[in-house]
């Protein structure tokens, strides 16, 4: 049973796999390596260390350690700042008159023609980076929380404020619980997110980390080296959406089951 | 205490409540029955300052409801979206209570207490979605009991549950709000009820609501559910508002629209 | 002009393609393309360039493998590291643009302790690109002042970022061109070296290319705009004066900042062994690793 | 009313603006650098009557419409298949996180060998990166759809298309608008980066490159503004629709739009 | 038609119904009562097929319930919640009739004729967030009735409404019922109301549920709400159900636990 379920879960996987060898090779273009050259590549770039840093490569210590400290100082920033910011505007309609079209004129600007902006004012690149990464992937954290927010059942709220409850009672007790599944919508888009807007940030910093890497990869057209940095990519999106789904699992456990049929 | 001077009430251009005007006094409770979809509903949401009316006047304790009213408890006539399915039926019990300064265990005992009137003790780690209508439509009493307000609504709080089990909320409502001075306003369909339960029984008329009569009960403090029905006084009374509620004018002409 | 009577008896001469899709970038590069669209030398031979901007020579590689341009302007170095890793087969077609004294430098800012080429020893250079031109000759001039360059002091950086960039600390030196070198003079900073002297004098920049493919499909096509473009070339090459009124017309460089600008070289011919200097010191300086046969890239213009 | 959220929203976009042109002032940011919110102003002004990037405009737009649309259409059913079967959500779901995070800086080289014109590429950008709010918001909201509401059209026999279609998906469609306008922002960003990445003939991002080269700043950020206000624009027409659409979600929530 | 056999459900370890066996012949109506919280709503999402039931059989037409039945219609204890917030009345009633087979036009006309028999002729155009609860209660039943059900199955579908209105919806339910042969299964806590409307009546016991009787009704075909409640047999079978839902035996002994 387990083992059919696991199966049903991962099928999809070395199916897709071998299509995409099978037509990397059959089409020969450089760009498009096929996978089993470029997970050979992957192997010597990050995992053909000593096995005292579990196999890992100085490089991929390089690549890889910094780079997630960003990811997840970026992310922690921008879900507290987006969930605070989006509750706040979801609430006071004033404030929402106040700050919609800012956000709105702020959300549809490229992040890559605002980083002067943040370089400008911040000077260090690391809180720079952070704040490219932070107004990059806000935006659904925003917005899934103002929608949240606004859309809390009315009887909900009246009980609230029948029983006079306190605005922080209002907030953790009924606000915050009942807009909490589309908050985690948000906060799902924006991991992901996170890490698009890391390897922006990174190949506008120009420092270390995997999009340096990838970047340098693509100017010197190592498009092995590029797929490589993809499919890590890929596979931190991967493992980081699994240990978001097991902790949304968690938190909204009440709501699944309230919303079970059957 | 509750005063409510010609209200009026109109939904765009759909005209519900068409000057109601109802005292109650200090521990007092008024049952009101009504025609389906008569404003009853709307005008328990005024009174708890939930809508602001299009017309007249509510005053609690001399003072116009501008906002919510402190002290005040409702149980909707909607129970199910009024219960936080985020929460057991203790914690939703317990939740109001931080209004009164008891700390966490004094709120726990307090919820319990008020489950357990209700005859829901065992369900209280229970969350509304593994209840059926009747439990949770007993929470929220439970929850509304619990709170010991100066004033409680309640829109048809009995709907749900079955006759023994209303029977004994009925009990369990007289007991509490006597015992605790609360002036309470029933909304109910059940018309035996309403003369079981009020003091006083306010019948409205058809859309848009006028009070088409105002009968004090008076059927003396103590009730029994054996009893207290089978007093000829009560037979009478039931018969009188089954009639009003019919939309026949009242006999008794006492004490209507004054 | 004329060219209006001329391009009707031209259009008829059998190209297989009268209709070319034609990357540029919005440098002074580009300049000749320009003219030549202007004074309707395309026309004239029956052609009828559509320019495209590219931001770089990366895209305009892919752009020419993915087909959605026929020629484009491409600096060398790109080039040649882009068939040097067999990301395709390329052609030029026509140089463009070579450098000249003051086009290319490398700068600091006013109160910089950077004096010297040799002080940039494990500082951070901001390039425009990685690996490209830029970088290349840094590399060289640092070799000259006798201190060893290494991959990671150098950052990539878009041209109208460097001035903010140097300012602020983000890095200690920038290779810029025209016209942020203008800014940033005027800013304070100042030149340490210019990129393009000793061994780099003189070095080809960039020039018009395409894929070996779409050279062997469209032979008369490809001379008709070699023609067209040679035209233009040895007008640029002969006036500075046409450079600066053609400058506003497709960048955002305006007249009284074209006028003083330093201006790179507009070379005539297609070189070989000019361009074999380029595909040298990349192998020296270890972007690539084979010897590159650059005369196999290069598809002279029709000795006409 | 309406009015007033007018008038406040222009008073907090003056705001920010003012409050940008001080920091200029100040010198906090070094204008010699980064050109003053009112030299932008000005600049975006400019952009109101210069030919060239009105056609550059134009062409995003369109590119931007388009995207969007057909970002819709893929992405709305993509998102009610995988909320309505969950085995399916599971096994596609290790293919769809892996390819949420690859970067546009990726997809566009990607784009560009498989797509030759310049407004497919940029409108199969758009669909690629703005399908995910949109997908995932689906999901989201179809997990939150009343069971009961679902279960009584069920007992009347209705299939479970005809369940995903009259029920779920009308619960869902608000929140799959904010998803959509999640999606429309993120979508004018996509338009402007392939262009400024791929390049291309016209559109707002090959202007920033013109600009760029002559390093007008201004001119620049000019023409991200108003790729900005164009956000604004987008968003006040979507939430517009939404208000007509879902007055019954608004009433039965504390919404107050 | 509907044999319900030793049914079991268990919600994880919680026993809800403990074998409980109900039969309905075809056109029957079935009146089931009990305790708040007993089960009744659990027995009636596994007749319709909406929940597994961990143990026992349910046959319609002799087929056994794997899925929903076919020919079915149910009135939800939670009627607000099973109203379309996007549709308006006419059109949560017309939208079943799909199944039907029935043009836009019919669908109309069968929604307004539903809507008018149960008073709501005037509200058609309304959503059901501007209604009272009575009505949308109404609208949920106008929906099962138009659909014609040949098995229809509803939960306290008069709990929200007035005493007159209940008295009309009783009766209208009855004509529709025996009109179209219908066979219904109608839960109420009204006990009155399961003797004046059922063929039958099925009490069931405190959780965990079982049948603690099965009493037929006999008081013939014709009923009229006055007459009817003033039979002697009336009255007997009332206070002997209302005996048995406060828990006590039955006396009649007649078909328990058949
Ligand atoms: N989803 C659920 N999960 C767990 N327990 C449940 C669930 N639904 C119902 N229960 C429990 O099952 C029992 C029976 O519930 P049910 O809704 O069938 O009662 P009922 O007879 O309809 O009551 P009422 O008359 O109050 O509506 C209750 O004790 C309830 O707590
Ligand atoms: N939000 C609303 N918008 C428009 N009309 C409304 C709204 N709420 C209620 N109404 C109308 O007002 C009238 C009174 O509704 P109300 O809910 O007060 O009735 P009620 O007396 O409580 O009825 P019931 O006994 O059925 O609950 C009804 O005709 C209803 O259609
Ligand atoms: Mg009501
Ligand atoms: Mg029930």
């Amino acid at each position: 049973m387990n083992v059919i379920r696991a199966v049903g879960r991962v099928w999809l996987i070395p199916v897709t796999l071998v299509i995409w060898e099978i037509a990397t090779r059959a089409a020969e273009q450089p760009f498009f390596p096929p996978p089993s050259a470029t997970l050979a590549r992957m192997g010597e770039m990050w995992l053909s260390g000593p096995a005292t840093h579990l196999l890992l490569t100085d490089q991929a210590l390089d690549d890889f350690g910094p780079s997630l400290a960003r990811l997840f100082a970026g992310w922690a920033l921008a879900a507290v700042i987006g969930v605070a910011a989006g509750i706040a505007i979801g609430c006071s309609p004033r404030l929402a008159g106040y700050l919609d079209p800012l956000i709105h004129l702020g959300r549809a600007v490229p992040p890559p023609l605002l980083v002067p902006f943040f370089l400008a004012l911040l000077k260090l690149s690391t809180p720079a980076q952070l704040t490219t990464i932070v107004f990059g992937i806000i935006w659904p954290i925003l917005l899934n929380t103002i929608d949240g927010t606004r859309t809390v059942d009315r009887q909900h709220l009246e009980t609230a404020r029948i029983f006079g409850f306190t605005t922080t009672e209002r907030l953790t007790r009924v606000i915050i619980p009942a807009a909490m599944p589309k908050i985690f919508a948000g906060l799902r888009l924006a991991l992901s997110l996170a890490l698009i807007l890391l390897i922006i940030a990174e190949i506008l910093a120009g420092s270390g980390g995997l999009g340096y890497r990838l970047l340098t990869a693509q100017r010197t057209y190592l498009y092995t080296d590029m797929w490589g940095c993809l499919v890590v990519l890929g596979l931190l999106g991967y493992l980081l959406n699994s240990a978001f789904l097991l902790m949304e699992r968690r938190v909204l456990a009440w709501h699944r089951n309230a919303r079970q049929t059957t | 205490m509750l005063e409510i001077t010609d209200l009026v009430h109109s939904y765009g251009s759909h005209r519900v409540l068409d000057g109601v005007s109802i005292r109650a006094a200090e521990g007092e409770l008024v049952c009101v029955v009504g025609p389906s979809g008569c404003g009853k509903s709307t005008l328990l949401r005024s009174v708890a300052g939930l809508i602001r009316p299009t017309g007249g006047r509510v005053l609690i304790g001399g003072k116009p409801v501008d906002r919510i009213p402190d002290n005040l408890a409702v149980v909707f006539q909607d129970y199910s979206r009024s219960l936080y399915p985020w929460m057991t039926a203790a914690n939703n019990v317990a939740l109001p209570l931080r209004r009164r300064g008891l700390d966490r265990q004094r709120r726990r005992e307090a919820a319990m207490a008020a489950l357990d009137q209700v005859g829901l003790a065992d369900a209280a780690e229970k969350y509304p979605w593994e209840m059926s209508g009747g439990m949770q439509q007993r929470v929220s009493i439970a929850r509304a009991l619990a709170y010991r307000p100066s004033l409680l609504l309640m829109d048809e709080p009995f709907g749900s549950v079955d006759a023994q089990t209303r029977e004994d909320l009925e009990d369990l409502v007289l007991r509490v709000c006597a015992h605790h001075g609360m002036t309470t306003l029933l909304i109910t369909h059940d018309i035996d009820e309403s003369v079981y339960v009020g003091d006083r029984v306010v019948v409205l008329t058809r859309s848009p609501a006028r009070v088409a009569a105002d009968l004090p009960v008076g059927l003396g403090e103590s009730r029994d559910q054996i009893a207290t029905r089978q007093l000829d006084a009560f037979v009478r009374l039931r018969a009188e508002v089954g009639r009003l509620v019919r939309g026949g004018s009242s006999t008794s002409n006492v004490l209507e629209k004054h | 002009g004329n060219s209006d009577t001329t391009s009707s008896s031209s259009s008829g001469n059998g190209l297989e393609k009268t209709t070319l899709k034609v990357g540029t970038i919005p440098v002074p590069d580009s300049a000749p393309l320009q003219v030549a669209i202007e004074r309707g030398f395309f026309k004239a031979e029956g052609l009828e360039v559509q320019p495209e901007v590219v931001a770089g020579g990366a895209v305009a590689t892919q752009k020419l493998l993915g087909g959605s341009l026929d020629i484009s302007l491409g600096a060398y170095v790109g080039t040649f590291l882009a068939q040097d890793k067999g990301a395709g087969k390329f052609k030029y077609v026509a140089d463009s643009y070579g450098a000249a004294p003051g086009a290319f430098v490398i700068m600091v800012k006013k109160d910089s302790p950077i004096k010297t080429v040799a002080d940039l020893k494990g500082k951070t250079i901001a390039v425009n690109v990685l690996k490209s031109v830029s970088q290349l000759t840094a590399e060289v001039q640092m070799k000259v002042a006798g201190v060893t360059a290494t991959q990671d002091q150098f950052v990539e950086k878009a041209f109208p970022d460097m001035p903010a960039a140097l300012e602020n600390g983000q890095v200690d030196a920038i290779a810029g061109v025209e016209p942020f070198i203008t800014v940033i003079s005027k800013a304070g900073g100042r030149i340490i070296v210019d990129e393009m002297t000793g061994p780099t004098e003189n070095l080809p920049i960039a020039g018009w290319f395409t894929t070996d493919a779409t050279a062997s499909k469209y032979p008369k096509a490809i001379a008709a705009f070699q023609r067209a473009l040679g035209k233009a070339q040895e007008l640029v090459a002969k006036d500075r004066k046409i450079v600066e009124e053609t400058l506003p017309k497709y960048t955002k460089i305006d007249a009284a900042t074209a006028a003083v600008i330093s201006l790179g070289s507009y070379p005539t011919s297609l070189s070989e062994s000019r361009l074999q200097r380029v595909a040298d010191l990349m192998k020296e300086y270890g972007y690539i690793k084979n010897d590159l046969d650059v005369k196999s890239m290069i598809l002279p213009p029709p000795a006409n | 009313m309406k009015h007033a959220r007018v008038l406040r929203g222009v008073a907090g976009v003056a705001g920010f603006l003012a409050a940008a042109e001080v920091v200029g002032a100040t010198g906090l940011i070094d204008d010699r650098f980064l050109p003053r919110m009112s030299a932008i102003l000005r600049g975006a002004a400019e952009l109101l009557v210069d030919q060239e990037f009105l056609v550059d405009a134009r062409a995003s737009l369109a590119a931007w419409g388009l995207g969007l649309l057909l970002t819709v259409a893929v992405a709305v059913p993509a998102g009610l298949a995988l909320g309505a079967l969950p085995p399916v959500e599971r096994a596609v779901r290790p293919l769809i996180e892996f390819l949420r995070p690859i970067p546009s800086v990726a997809i566009i080289p990607l784009a560009i060998l498989i797509f030759a014109d310049n407004l497919h590429l940029r409108v199969a950008v758009v669909v690629y990166a703005a399908s995910w709010p949109i997908v995932i918001n689906t999901i989201y909201a179809l997990q939150d759809v009343d069971p009961l509401a679902k279960e009584t059209l069920r007992s009347f026999g209705f299939g479970p298309v005809s369940v995903l279609l009259r029920v779920a998906l009308p619960s869902a469609a608000p929140f799959i608008a904010t998803g959509i306008r999640v999606a429309a922002g993120t979508a004018v960003i996509l338009v402007v980066s392939a262009e400024l990445l791929a390049g291309g003939s016209e559109g707002i991002g090959i202007y920033i490159t013109e600009a760029a080269s002559g390093n007008r700043m201004d001119l620049m950020l000019g023409a991200a503004l108003w790729a900005g206000l164009f956000g604004v624009l987008s968003n006040t027409a979507l939430v517009a629709v939404e208000r007509r659409l879902f007055r019954w979600h608004d009433v039965r929530t504390g919404a107050a739009r």
